[in-house]
């Protein structure tokens, strides 16, 4: 039995395959709700815009964990994937004038299309070649956004102003409630591809993917088709990918080559393996990590300089080598990742005071 | 015969393991990703010069028995939280595997762990490892006659060949490190009769011959058990019957679990069990 | 014999039995200059358990490939056949498919279901996922309709969940349904791979010496859920096997391979007194003499014990569908 | 950031606050060795201003943090000064300048910073950014102008750029001068690939062009390397620098040999030029004990940069106003020139509510002996 | 015809320092099937370690160069000893990303010493040049070439006739099998790790005196990543072909054709190579079987 572990009895396929079911995780998603709901309410402005970037990266998460964690395909394109999302809603919005929803929607597919032509080498190589012939994609984009040729992208100015969403009439406001209000569609976006993939996984096809990833041959012998399979992984996960840089570009309001960076792609990489992979969960989590944790140690940076001005000058360096101090940390303690960690959290307490 | 009750097995350790003990396992308790609880208090003696064998279902713990020996578990999350493993009377608990092997015990592994991008003469020479170069081709020439067929695919490389060959090239490549134990992991997984056969006789005459100490962990239990001087029996992480092979054979539950007999020692014909047994534990 | 009523038949093909379900045809593999597979004919009937013996590196697995389309033979062909079910019920029309020229996941949309020699199921999926796999060529898989879950993906998912349940019961892995099958004891996961290749609701079920590895209790079982897969759903069987008490006991046909070549292709007992399988695979290992005569009384002993046990099952386990 | 210390006597009717001032700095990034010079500049300047009676006696409370040249930590950090509440931001590269733009407009925050980009100084484009040097199409006019004398006409000019936005800033606007003021000069340019390991392939174009001189738009060490290149292949080629690569670290990676005779567009004067703006400079420096010689071109520019946007506030508490983002721009505007003793072109820096464009005149140095001489004071296109 | 020659000797010189840093990538990946993202931070630390023995202590070249090889190899084993070893086993996604941070850290490192400013350091290789063919050649260029040639041969030779290149392939294909075998995991990833850190201390020297000693050495690690690819990730005569056709690759774009593109010509090259092999030209097919 799927739950025996909580010792939980299902009497119906339809109850077992809630992805809730005991009275403490509905307790849990209550207690998400309510939080929420609260945030844009206890948050000032600058912890609201840290919350509305962390929104942005668990989607932009998500579509990586589809790609890396569950299909098994690594991917250094991030970055790339991220500008075609955000150049193409930013261009067909305010260029050629298509409503924000629907621009956002084309490049949500455009992306999608994008992604899944450079998923093609993934078709014939495996693993690290992979993982480097998609460095190789995201080397591309970031040439041809960065090269600009005759300024078809940026008309010269080597940059785009994003005018301030609207939909359907509605206008973002000015600085007071400018978070708030994105906090909002932001969250909303972000729960909305949680649920999606986590949907995603529990049917026939997100398994599919998972076999791709665990064993192809014997996922050809089932009757796997591998080429629709990872090229299916690709576009589903550029599509969260472009939604991620299609918000970007929206909500920043301004796009340059500089924003989609070989850096890019390997911070999201860190979301989705410090978080877990192949979990949704782990990519929420991971997002959250990776963002908070630079503001972290610059809050802790800050309190050490009036203490330790002598390291003032070093305090930069130290910041960038307190990061990378962590994350090696951090993996050595537990390399599956954050979610992992919960997990564990959540057995020690279940079979509290065992320990088998 | 000797029938140890389950909890006496963890109770009192053995203190000193006897004379003429080559390896000796006393109360381990192996735990895997720090929850789960494999060896419940195992302790087994493997004489100098003897072959013991190791027989139990799957799942019983018999691999990872092994893998305690030859220090393994690390690599795999798992760890001896309790208890002792001593060869020659030198403690080992902690030693590093590699260390191990140059004390002169040599595992083969379950599931024949060849090196797939290496040739065949590669994965040979890569078993002479801690031995002097003067041996190994000593050696290789040993193995290429007891398995004529690796000397034909010498140069094949690993990977590609078939299962059975590639458990031909496993056993062929422990014994290159020159070991004064042997640990063989179900070394009959996939091979033809034939080769069963002679693998076994074999492993005989390098006991005979050459006074090898060999501990076996083996599904066919009838083969093992007609070459083994003594079996252990296992069951969920704890020995449960131990005794001289020609004892074990005539044991009924041994008889019938292990050997497919019936109490009068009668094979039955597979098309006519007609049902699922649920197995008999000691447990 | 079981009288448990099954919903579902795993039978995957609509020939009658009798017929010739797979025919391989002069087939030939070649890997460099090594010769793995030489000139080899014969013909897999509906309703059979056909084994396939051979010493090792004689070709078996290849031969398997061959048929999955992971391996592609230079000379032969591999033909299947298929007849579409009719209104009534009765087999219709036969088509023949051309094995060789298909990828495997084709081959396997046809119903040719397998195992491998090292287990090679999805180590990070539970069992249920992994048998829930075996129905991937059933379902349909839509993008949008994953994703959103509420409707048609989740009664997709509920429906196949029926039958997979009645697999999971066939094969007694009730304990074992949301346990990642990476941790699990090694012949819990041959049958979990045996689970999955019978999912796919397979015209002919090819099996890699599954039993490899097992105690005698556990091929009895094995052998079993084999038989019990044979004669309750008769489904075509081609079984590759070491064990000679195995092969002999429950295959209808047997073809022996040697160096690549087809050199015995009969019945077990013919196959079993051809010299030259004796001499290249068997050796001349007289068979225990008490063996047979203890059969008898084993069979009663059995039957109490099975039924003492079943009822104390059905007390611990309940299942849930 | 650098905390504000004692209060210092404040006579402003309004408040004694002090003045609340973000800063991104590269510290750590691909920039970093001329990021870090002009921070510590500025904070020095902020730190010589406070101790000086402040900003009309309100002390300047900069809060600096290191963004490494990653434009998505930039914009953190300007939404966390915005959410401090500051009334002006320093930052520092085209990327960040170009990506806040537009936020500093929404936000009414003045913002200055490293990057000399021509659209930046069009108040209509840009509102709230003030270019405080000659921009680097300014520069490239400049050195233009330069080159068509030295040669006395007829050379062919070899531009080579960062590829990016940043280095192709000035290209065209070059190409147009020449059409423009008829100098008679070929022109052709060539982005360097970042990270190469020499630019022996670009010289050879340029050689095929025919090219005497060398425009390079870039940061020091590819310049530096350029320089090591021509010497190498005993090239007869002269470098322009401008502006990023115009500075004492071109002359000291590529060796005073190989630097020897290049030319160096810079509006900042170095220490070494000795103006009469570089008297304060000395004069705090002496204080904290730190020899002049170790200061560099960029600490120069973070100095002067910050000095002028103090003058502006010093300008708007002057005036009665109260120091908001609107008032600072509207004091920049409108307050005349800006005097910088002669250190920022011919010294006198100076916007209006047409243009942003501070001057557009730049100091014009050749390489000597390993030192920056100064060929021209006050050059202007 | 000179200019052609000129841009092949640039492109060598190149393309040899491109395959010695991707030779302590390909050494690691061999034994111990990572892959380091560190590499580019390997070489700047091995130029700074020069650059502080040679400059700042004033040694002697060949003694700061020796002092070099000593820390460059501390520095290999104790990155393997507290990162990498703790990690043994785990899935390789994983293992890239410690790397990741340790390639943070060790630049953040770099920085806290030396700061950001380029140092400038007395050039060690000769700085004449030399005529061929009407060609300007530079002698520092050859030399590069020299030195390289003389490691990866010697590297090459190691790895063919010590019975460590088998025990290191063993330990990359099979860790627990290996350690059945007697071959100490430990100690042969040690090797690996520090191996590479001399290898890229090599050619962070060599960087360092024909560039600048700078931050901008470590950007030379990313173009690792096509060169091993090309050649193949597991194959050490692979690295110098790699290096080669890259370093040339990149020197014929910018000498003939559109400079800014020599940033993204080599991963083109890269893509078109890994359509026709998947494994690159040398590298192992992975196998496969069932
Ligand atoms: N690395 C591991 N992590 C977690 N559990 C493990 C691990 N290895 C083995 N186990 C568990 O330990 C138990 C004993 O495994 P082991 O492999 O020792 O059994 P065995 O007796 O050798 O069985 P078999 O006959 O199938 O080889 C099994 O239940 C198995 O699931
Ligand atoms: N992909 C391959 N590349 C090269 N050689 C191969 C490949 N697959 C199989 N072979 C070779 O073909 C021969 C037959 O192999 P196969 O695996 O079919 O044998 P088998 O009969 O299954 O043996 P076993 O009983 O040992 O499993 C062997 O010699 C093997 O080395
Ligand atoms: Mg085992
Ligand atoms: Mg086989």
């Amino acid at each position: 039995m799927a739950a025996t572990a909580t010792g939980i009895h299902h009497r119906s396929y339809t109850s077992e395959l809630r992805l809730r079911a005991t009275k403490s995780e509905y307790f849990r998603l209550a207690l998400m709700l309510v939080l929420l709901l609260v945030v844009p309410f206890v948050l000032d402005n600058y912890w609201l815009s840290v919350v509305n970037t962390i929104c942005i990266a668990v989607i932009g998460a998500v579509g990586l964990n589809i790609l890396v964690g569950y299909t098994g395909q690594i991917s250094l394109g991030q970055g790339g994937f991220l500008a075609v999302g955000a150049y193409s809603s930013a261009i067909l919005s305010d260029r050629i004038g298509l409503p924000t929803p629907l621009a956002i929607l084309f490049a949500v597919v455009l992306t999608a299309v994008v992604g899944t032509f450079f998923g093609l080498p993934g078709l014939r190589l495996k693993g690290l070649y992979l993982a480097i012939a998609t460095l190789a994609s995201q080397m591309i984009i970031e040439f041809l956004i960065r090269r600009d040729y005759g300024g078809w992208l940026t008309e010269g100015a080597g940059y785009i102003n994003v005018d301030r969403l609207e939909i359907g009439g509605f206008k973002i406001g000015g600085r007071d409630v400018f978070e708030t209000q994105w906090y909002w569609i932001l969250m909303v976006l972000a729960v909305l591809a949680v649920i999606t993939g986590r949907n995603l996984f529990r049917t026939g096809l997100g398994r599919s993917f998972m076999a791709v990833r665990d064993q192809d041959i014997a996922a050809e012998a089932i009757g796997v088709n591998l080429t629709r399979a990872k090229l299916t992984a690709f576009a589903v996960s550029s599509a969260f990918v472009g939604l991620a840089g299609a918000l970007t570009a929206h909500y920043s309001e301004v796009i340059s080559w500089e924003k989609f960076t070989l850096d890019v792609s390997i911070l999201y990489l860190a979301m989705i393996i410090v978080g877990g992979l192949g979990s949704i969960a782990g990519a929420v989590y991971g997002a959250i990590f990776m963002t908070l944790l630079p503001e972290f140690i610059q809050e802790a940076a800050n309190s050490a300089e009036s203490s330790l001005p002598f390291l003032a000058n070093q305090l930069p360096a130290i910041q960038n080598a307190l990061f990378g101090l962590i994350i090696i940390c951090f993996l050595i303690f537990e390399p599956r990742g954050l979610d992992r960690i919960w997990h564990r959290m959540k057995d020690y307490i279940r079979f509290w005071p065992f320990r088998y | 015969m000797t029938s140890v009750p389950d909890t006496a097995s963890s109770g009192a350790a053995p203190a000193a393991a006897p004379e003429g003990t080559m390896l000796s396992l006393n109360n381990v308790e192996v735990i895997y990703d720090d929850v789960i609880l494999v060896l419940r208090g195992l302790s087994l003696a493997v004489p100098e010069g003897k072959i013991v064998a190791l027989l139990g279902s799957n799942g019983a713990g018999k691999s990872t028995t092994l893998k305690a020996v030859s220090g393994l578990l690390p690599s795999e999350h798992g760890e001896v939280t309790d208890g002792s493993v001593l060869f020659r009377g030198q403690d080992i608990t902690t030693m590093d595997p590699a260390e191990r092997v140059k004390q002169g015990m040599s595992l083969c592994m379950e599931g024949r762990h060849v090196f797939e991008h290496l040739t065949v003469a590669e994965n040979l020479v890569a078993g002479a490892y801690t031995q002097p170069r003067g041996n190994g081709a000593e050696d290789l020439e040993v193995v290429y006659e007891f398995f004529p067929k690796l000397a034909d695919m010498r140069s094949r490389v690993a990977g590609y060949l078939s299962g059975g060959e590639q458990q031909m090239l496993a056993i062929g490549r422990a014994l290159m490190a020159r070991p004064t134990l042997l640990m063989l992991d179900e070394p009959s997984l996939g091979l033809a009769p034939l080769l069963v056969q002679e693998i076994f006789g074999y492993i005989k005459r390098l006991n005979e011959e050459r006074g090898l100490t060999v501990l076996v962990i083996e599904q066919n239990a009838r083969r093992a058990l007609e070459v083994a001087h003594h079996g252990y029996i296992m069951e969920q992480g704890r020995i449960v019957l131990e005794g001289p092979a020609a004892e074990l054979r005539e044991n009924p539950d041994v008889k019938e679990f292990y050997l497919g007999l019936g109490e009068e020692g009668g094979r039955k014909s597979y098309r006519d069990v007609k049902h699922y047994k649920r197995r008999k534990r000691w447990l | 014999m079981l009288t448990r009523a099954y919903q579902h038949s795993l039978r995957g093909s609509h020939l009658p039995a009798g017929q010739p379900l797979l025919e391989v045809d002069a087939i030939s593999l070649r890997f460099g200059g090594v010769k793995a597979l030489r000139d080899i004919s014969f013909t897999v009937t509906e309703g059979h358990i056909h084994a396939v013996i051979g010493p090792n590196g004689a070709g078996k697995s290849s031969l398997l490939n061959c048929i999955s389309g992971l391996y592609h033979p230079q000379e032969g062909q591999i033909r299947l056949h298929s007849a579409a079910l009719g209104a009534d019920g009765t087999p219709g029309e036969t088509r023949t498919h051309t094995l060789t020229s298909l990828p495997p996941y084709k081959i396997a949309r046809l119903g040719v279901a397998r195992s491998f020699q090292n287990i090679e199921l999805f180590h990070g999926l539970t069992v249920l996922e992994n048998l829930m796999l075996g129905r991937h060529i059933h379902m349909k898989h839509s993008v949008l309709k994953s994703m959103l879950w509420l409707g048609p993906a989740r009664r997709q998912e509920i429906a196949h969940r029926h039958l997979v349940e009645e697999v999971i019961d066939l094969l007694q892995l009730q304990a074992f349904r949301g346990k990642p099958v990476g941790s699990l004891a090694y012949g819990i996961q041959k049958r979990v791979e045996l689970g999955r290749a019978l999912c796919l609701q397979p015209a002919l079920l090819l099996l890699d010496e599954p039993m490899a590895g097992m105690n005698a209790e556990e091929k009895e079982d094995m052998a079993r859920y084999i038989l019990d897969v044979h004669e309750l759903a008769s489904v075509s069987v081609v079984l590759i096997e070491h064990d000679m008490n195995v092969v002999m006991d429950i295959s209808d046909r047997v073809s022996v391979l040697d160096f690549g070549a087809l050199i015995a292709d009969g019945t077990p007992d013919e196959v079993k007194a051809d010299p030259g399988v004796i001499e290249a695979y068997l050796g001349a290992e007289e068979e225990d003499a008490e063996v047979r005569e203890a059969v008898v009384k084993m069979e009663d002993q059995i039957e109490e014990e099975h039924a003492a046990d079943r009822a104390a099952a059905e007390g611990t386990e309940g299942g849930n569908g | 950031g650098s905390d504000g210390g004692g209060g210092g006597g404040g006579d402003d009717a309004d408040s004694d606050e002090p003045i609340p001032v973000g800063l991104i700095a590269d510290l750590t990034g691909a920039t970093g060795d001329v990021g870090t010079p002009y921070n510590e500049g500025m904070l020095a300047y902020i730190k010589w201003r406070n101790a000086n009676g402040g900003v009309e006696g309100r002390e300047i409370d900069a809060d600096s943090n290191d963004y490494a040249y990653e434009v998505p930590k930039a914009e953190q950090l300007y939404k966390q000064y915005v959410n401090e509440d500051v009334v002006a931001v320093q930052g520092w590269g085209t990327g960040d300048t170009e990506a806040l733009s537009k936020a500093v407009a929404n936000d009414e925050l003045p913002f200055m910073s490293g990057s000399f980009a021509e659209p930046l100084t069009d108040p209509e484009e840009a509102p709230y950014n003030f270019v405080v040097a000659p921009t680097y199409s300014d520069q490239m006019r400049v050195a233009l102008n330069w080159i068509a004398e030295d040669s006395g006409g007829g050379a062919e000019v070899a531009v080579f750029h960062h590829d990016s936005p940043f280095g192709e800033a000035p290209v065209a606007d070059g190409e147009a001068w020449i059409e423009e003021s008829g100098l008679d000069l070929g022109y052709q340019s060539y982005a360097m690939p970042a990270g190469s390991q020499n630019y022996v392939g670009l010289l050879s174009q340029a050689q095929s062009q025919g090219a005497k001189y060398v425009v390079i738009q870039n940061v020091a060490s590819p310049a530096a390397l350029v320089a090591k290149d021509i010497a190498a292949q005993n090239l007869d080629m002269t470098i322009v620098c401008l502006n990023w690569c115009g500075n004492e670290l071109f002359i000291d990676t590529a060796g005073a040999e190989a630097a020897e005779g290049h030319i160096l567009v810079q509006p900042f004067a170095p220490m070494s030029a000795e103006k009469e703006g570089h008297g304060v400079i000395n004069e705090y420096l002496e204080e904290q004990g730190t020899d002049p010689e170790t200061i560099g071109t960029s600490w120069v520019q973070g100095w002067y940069v910050m000095h002028v946007m103090a003058e502006g506030m010093a300008y708007t508490i002057s005036e009665g106003n109260e120091l908001t983002g609107p008032n600072l721009r509207e004091s920049l505007e409108t307050m005349g020139a800006i005097d910088t003793g002669g250190v920022i072109g011919e010294g006198n820096i100076e916007f209006s509510a047409e243009s942003h464009r501070g001057s557009t005149s730049t100091g014009i140095y050749q390489a000597q002996d390993g030192e920056m001489v100064e060929l021209e004071a006050g050059a202007t296109p | 015809m000179s200019n052609f020659i000129n841009q092949l000797a640039y492109g060598l010189a190149d393309g040899s320092i491109l395959a010695l840093a991707a030779l302590g990538f390909v050494l690691i990946y061999k034994a111990t099937g990572v892959i380091n993202f560190a590499q580019g931070e390997f070489l700047l630390v091995g130029a700074y370690m020069f650059f502080t023995a040679f400059v700042i202590f004033g040694l002697p070249l060949i003694l700061a160069v020796l002092v070099g090889v000593v820390v460059a190899t501390l520095i290999g084993v104790l990155v393997e000893r507290l990162i990498l070893r703790p990690m043994i086993g785990e899935n390789p996604i994983s293992i890239i990303m410690v790397t990741i941070g340790l390639s943070a850290l060790l630049k953040a490192l770099v920085q806290m010493f030396y700061g950001t400013r380029p140092q400038s350091q007395p050039a060690i290789l000769p700085r004449g040049s030399v005529e061929v063919l009407g060609a300007t050649v530079p002698l520092n260029r050859l030399v590069a070439i020299l030195v390289a040639a003389v490691v990866l041969t010697a590297f090459t030779l190691f790895f063919r006739r010590s019975r460590h290149g088998i025990a290191m392939r063993a330990v990359a294909d099979d860790q627990q099998a290996a350690m059945t075998m007697g071959i100490s995991v430990r100690r042969i990833f040690a090797m690996a790790w520090a191996l590479a850190a001399v290898s890229a201390l090599i050619a962070g020297i060599l960087l360092g005196d024909i560039s600048a000693v700078d931050q901008n050495i470590a950007s030379f690690g990313l173009l690792v990543f096509p060169v091993v690819i090309l050649g193949g990730l597991d194959s050490v005569p692979g690295t110098i072909v790699g290096g080669l056709v890259i370093g040339l690759v990149q020197q014929f774009t910018a000498g003939y054709w559109d400079p800014g593109l020599a940033t993204v010509v080599p991963y083109i090259v890269l893509v078109l190579i890994l359509l026709v092999r998947p494994y690159g030209i040398f590298g192992e097919t992975r196998i496969e079987r069932v």
